[in-house]
């Protein structure tokens, strides 16, 4: 894989790391909501699998994180906007952190309900395939995720109907606090694809270039007319299912932060690869800094959502 | 003006708003092939062709959740579930998915989806002859429609198909066979505007669908000896024609709501607290409510019988209540 | 096999055909409601399966037919009964012909939504893991039932907890008129197991012998605490989807009557045997006869539901 | 008498019953290992282990549907959906196969199942945050608890446990962490008797959860302004206690319902047409209805704030209807 793509998964991720932790902070000061479900260590891929997609592509995805956005370009400033409920909030104080919208960049929501996205995909593939042809979408779903009988209807049929979308599952090996173990009865969420006559395929979430192919090769699958891809992704959830989470229920813990982390992994790749050093390494962490703080001054500047906006957007 | 079936009038619709819009697709189990279980939907699929009208597989959650995701999209889907009882069977994307998505996402799209639901009936079981009207009334984010006649089923399903908001469209089982007069050419109905189907002093009902059809029988017998009942049909239930039926109530001074839903929440129940509020001054005989007394509609058709109103039972309650 | 017991199996489908033709007859002379889908061709199957099953076992079915409640041992008046809104119906008016229940001969009953029986088929497995170990429970389902979320999430969970839970789906090919290879992606529902680790297996439905025994495997696996199996009989369903059915959709329907039906092969495979001849068929038929015309007396002999029975079974 | 929280008490109750009866399991996500997203059930799973108290996997149809299948089979079921709004996802299994199946084979087994379903609560988003009782108590066949206090929380679960009806148990969010006395040793709180929290005379307020919190407090400031206020808590909506809020409004003469959830048909609607049918001759002030105007419930906080009824604004409408 081209060095200069996986140069920009990197400083993606990075960016989403670093605001994402910015977030936290400022949850933990009481400056900002605490609803986020912190995507660190699924970043690079997520983003990795978005860098796969053309800009006209959609995506529909879960909660896990904000990379998604900021793969697709959405503003720092709209989603922190999102997050404080303040003017220039994508969803207007209606959907908060989880119902980030931005349909220039593709991104379509998310459904509250585990396992809404399966069945909204559908339709968008319905309709990009009669309005759009060529172009894909790509549902982001978690491992517990995969156990609602929304997954089964929609892949059979998105696969008997030749739809252009592509099923992403991060498998994270848990749901909250439950083990995939204890509540799925295959190891591989991608075995699932059997039932429906679709490529299932596993990738290591952790390796950005690999991520990239498989998603690359879903990818032309559903412009080709050829129906929709079940990818597994093997991710790593750093932290707590949500910020306040003390992960009691999860013994090895502490140690996953130290050796799971995908993104030194990436760092190193590039470093191997000649394209990153510590004078860019540098670079880039300050114009990240630079991106978040600014949009953390316009967020802290703008108003409040106006209470009547609460009675807005139900009809059209 | 020529004289049509309901069934035919909500074929026409269909035909008319898929000739005039070519984002309009209609999908459902049974639909394209076969022409619907009830044949409401016969002779489109060789008319539009496969690509927009086609059968589904028994896949409640997608068949309505897609719906939502096309809409989204620019399509304007028009989805058949074979009996209105099955929006639970959906509920996540009813309630959840068609209700609120537009609200959760702050207004980012709209969700030109029509659901069409074959609701009342009777020997179809519990689970296939419900009315559940009041269950989406309830609901955000859902308008409602409840078609009487043949006229109205054609211009409601017109406009909910050019609505920009998702519409529940029921459309009463035993009300298919129904003839009437339709008007010639183009023309739609507005949703919220009640319609009085006959004048009178001695008290207002309000009644729809198959009830408004009772009603109206019970109605002329009354009138027979001497009662004079105002009749309203709300057409939609969201939006709710709440002028209308105050106007009247003032008029009259009494208030009967008819209906197939479950008695306690059901319609009757807004309209009551809504008189409370509006029309105490006026009112002054004790409101009623005929509908099924809270239990599941059975199989049997005689038991059926014994608890969905009939004409006789509205024509004693009008009787007793202005006694 | 035991050629006694496949001789049971043709004299129980036997009765199940002609008592379901005479409902039908009676249906349309107006006699009775007319809301049967009929079961002929699906017999066999149905009841060399549950021939595979032990007294104590429950099982919960779908629409097609009565046969599963003779093969468990209800009374025709009964069966009857149901379908004529009479006293002596099980489900007291409220079900019909749809939803005979009959607890002490194991039948749980059905649900009107089709694939309902999934999700209860999975508690009823539950109950009887920690109350009645040892014994299972049967769902017997519809290809395009399987179409249904809650197979899914029925199969998953049934798997992961190891409940004695039998999968049977009845692949008759059509969905009332729409065939399965224009809603299902994959020919064979058994392929569906790969996704839940469980046994899938396909058997030819109208082979009573060979459905009686990847039966009977699949019932031992359950009872000794392996979990579900997943079982695809090929079936055909002669008539239409229910009485008033023309079938214009299906232009094989004629031949398929002709051609498809397992009775007779059946009847010839017990007659080459040597347990099946001329006397005994004749005797078989008129068994037949005598019971279901007794049942047809009793029936109509037996006085309507009370009207109240409306307002009845509601709660406890 | 302890003071313990509304959480703890309901984490009581199932102690205790489960205590008592070998057949009552507990199930849902994250209830066992982790004791539930909101702590509710900790200790259970150690006590009483892994076959009585489990983690299920994300399948809210087949957690309601097997509650049911289970109960059929003489179990006890108690199963915990993560937020309220989830019966909308097992929407056929809350509201047709618990509500029904008993009744479809005519009463051939008992259901008792109860589903507890955390309502209410902010910050959560549209899907996070309702208050469904409603659509609940529209439904035939499902019984309905919605305890305001740890007493009641206590008492109505136990109730709930042991009857032999399927049962929706709300517990809200707001009030996990609301402490009071809970009586000391066995008790059970029967369902379908309302108690009256406040006497007075100038006008019954009818609220519960966290609306009666409210309405407590609001009722505190009138009465400084000297307007005595009879506030009454239904407890449970199915069955419903129609008696006592009638015999209080024929004392008041007006009536206001405080309510968290979509107005248009809210309970605050049955008990309108209620007080219309039965209570006319006695009212003298319009019926007021305070709830939530028909639209989801957002995520931010400050928007949650001017939808949801305050203390403030329950203040005000008394003000107003009794000036
Ligand atoms: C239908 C539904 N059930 C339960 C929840 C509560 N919930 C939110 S996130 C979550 C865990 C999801 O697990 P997984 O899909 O593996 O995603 P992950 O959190 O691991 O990224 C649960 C149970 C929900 N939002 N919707
Ligand atoms: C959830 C649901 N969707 C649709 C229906 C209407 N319906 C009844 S039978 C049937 C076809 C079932 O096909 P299959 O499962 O293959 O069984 P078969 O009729 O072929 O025996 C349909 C669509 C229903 N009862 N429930
Ligand atoms: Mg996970
Ligand atoms: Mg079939």
């Amino acid at each position: 894989m081209n060095p200069k793509l996986m140069l920009d998964i990197f400083k993606t991720s990075l960016l989403a790391r670093r605001f994402e932790a910015r977030v936290i902070q400022m949850a933990m000061a009481g400056e900002l909501p605490g609803s986020l479900h912190a995507g660190a260590g699924q970043e690079v891929c997520q983003i990795a699998a978005i860098t796969a997609m053309n800009k006209d592509d959609y995506i529909l995805y879960g909660h896990r994180g904000v990379a998604y956005m900021i793969a697709r370009g959405t503003s720092l400033t709209a989603i922190l906007a999102d997050i404080a409920g303040k003017e220039g909030a994508t969803s207007r104080g209606k959907g908060g952190v989880m119902h980030v919208v931005d349909v220039p960049h593709g991104i379509l929501g998310e459904s509250g309900t585990l396992g809404g996205g399966f069945v909204i995909s559908v339709g968008v593939g319905m309709a990009l395939k009669r309005r759009y042809p060529g172009r894909v979408v790509t549902y982001f779903f978690g491992d517990g995720t995969s156990n609602r009988g929304t997954f089964h209807e929609s892949l059979n049929w998105a696969a008997v109907q030749k739809l252009p979308c592509i099923y992403f599952c991060e498998n994270n090996g848990y749901a909250v606090s439950v083990p995939t173990s204890t509540s799925t009865a295959v190891p591989d969420i991608s075995a699932r694809a059997a039932g429906y006559g679709v490529p299932g395929v596993v990738v290591d979430g952790n390796d950005a270039a690999a991520v990239y192919e498989v998603m690359q090769k879903a990818v032309e699958r559903a412009r080709a007319g050829h129906g929709p891809t079940l990818i597994e992704a093997k991710v790593t959830r750093l932290f707590g299912h949500y910020i306040a989470d003390q992960q009691t229920y999860r013994p090895d813990a502490a140690t996953v932060i130290a050796t799971k982390d995908p993104l030194p992994k990436l760092q190193q790749t590039l470093v191997n690869a000649g394209v990153l050093n510590d004078t860019l390494l540098a670079q880039l962490e300050a114009d990240a800094q630079r991106q978040i703080e600014e949009a953390v001054a316009t967020v802290k500047a703008a108003p409040l959502l106006a209470p009547e906006t609460a009675l807005q957007d139900l009809y059209a | 003006m020529s004289v049509i079936t309901y069934s035919k009038a909500i074929n026409q619709a269909l035909a008319e708003e898929m000739e005039r819009d070519e984002n309009v697709i209609l999908y459902g189990q049974d639909v394209a092939v076969w022409g619907g279980i009830f044949k409401v939907t016969e002779g489109l699929r060789d008319r539009f062709g496969p690509e927009r009208v086609f059968d589904s597989p028994i896949s409640e959650n997608v068949m309505v959740g897609a719906g939502v995701g096309a809409a989204m999209m620019g399509l304007r889907p028009v989805v058949e579930l074979q009996f209105a009882d099955f929006i639970f069977t959906a509920g996540d994307e009813v309630f959840l998915k068609a209700g609120m998505w537009r609200f959760m996402h702050g207004g980012a799209y709209k969700v030109p989806l029509v659901i069409r639901a074959p609701s009342g009936g009777s020997g179809f079981g519990p689970e296939h002859s419900a009315c559940p009207e009041a269950f989406i009334m309830h609901a955000p984010g859902l308008l409602c429609a409840v078609p009487s006649t043949p006229a109205d089923a054609k211009g409601l399903l017109k406009e909910a198909i050019r609505l920009d908001n998702p519409v529940v469209y029921f459309e009463h089982k035993l009300l298919y066979a129904m003839r009437g007069e339709v008007p010639d050419g183009e023309y739609t109905t507005p949703f919220g505007k009640a319609v009085v189907r006959r004048e009178g002093d001695a008290l207002t009902i309000v009644a729809w669908q198959d009830m408004l059809r009772r009603t109206l029988a019970a109605a002329n017998r009354l009138s027979k000896d001497g009662i004079e009942v105002e009749v309203i049909d709300p057409r939609t239930l969201n939006p709710f024609d709440r002028e209308t039926i105050i106007e009247s109530v003032k008029k009259t001074g009494a208030c009967m709501v008819v209906e197939e839903a479950y008695r306690t929440l059901g319609v009757g129940a807004e309209i009551g607290a809504l008189l409370l509020e509006h029309a105490l001054p006026y009112l002054d005989k004790p409101f009623k409510r005929l509908a099924i007394p809270d239990v599941p509609l059975p199989t049997s058709q005689h038991l059926v019988n014994f608890i969905v109103p009939s004409e006789e039972d509205i024509y004693k309650a009008v009787k007793e209540l202005v006694a």
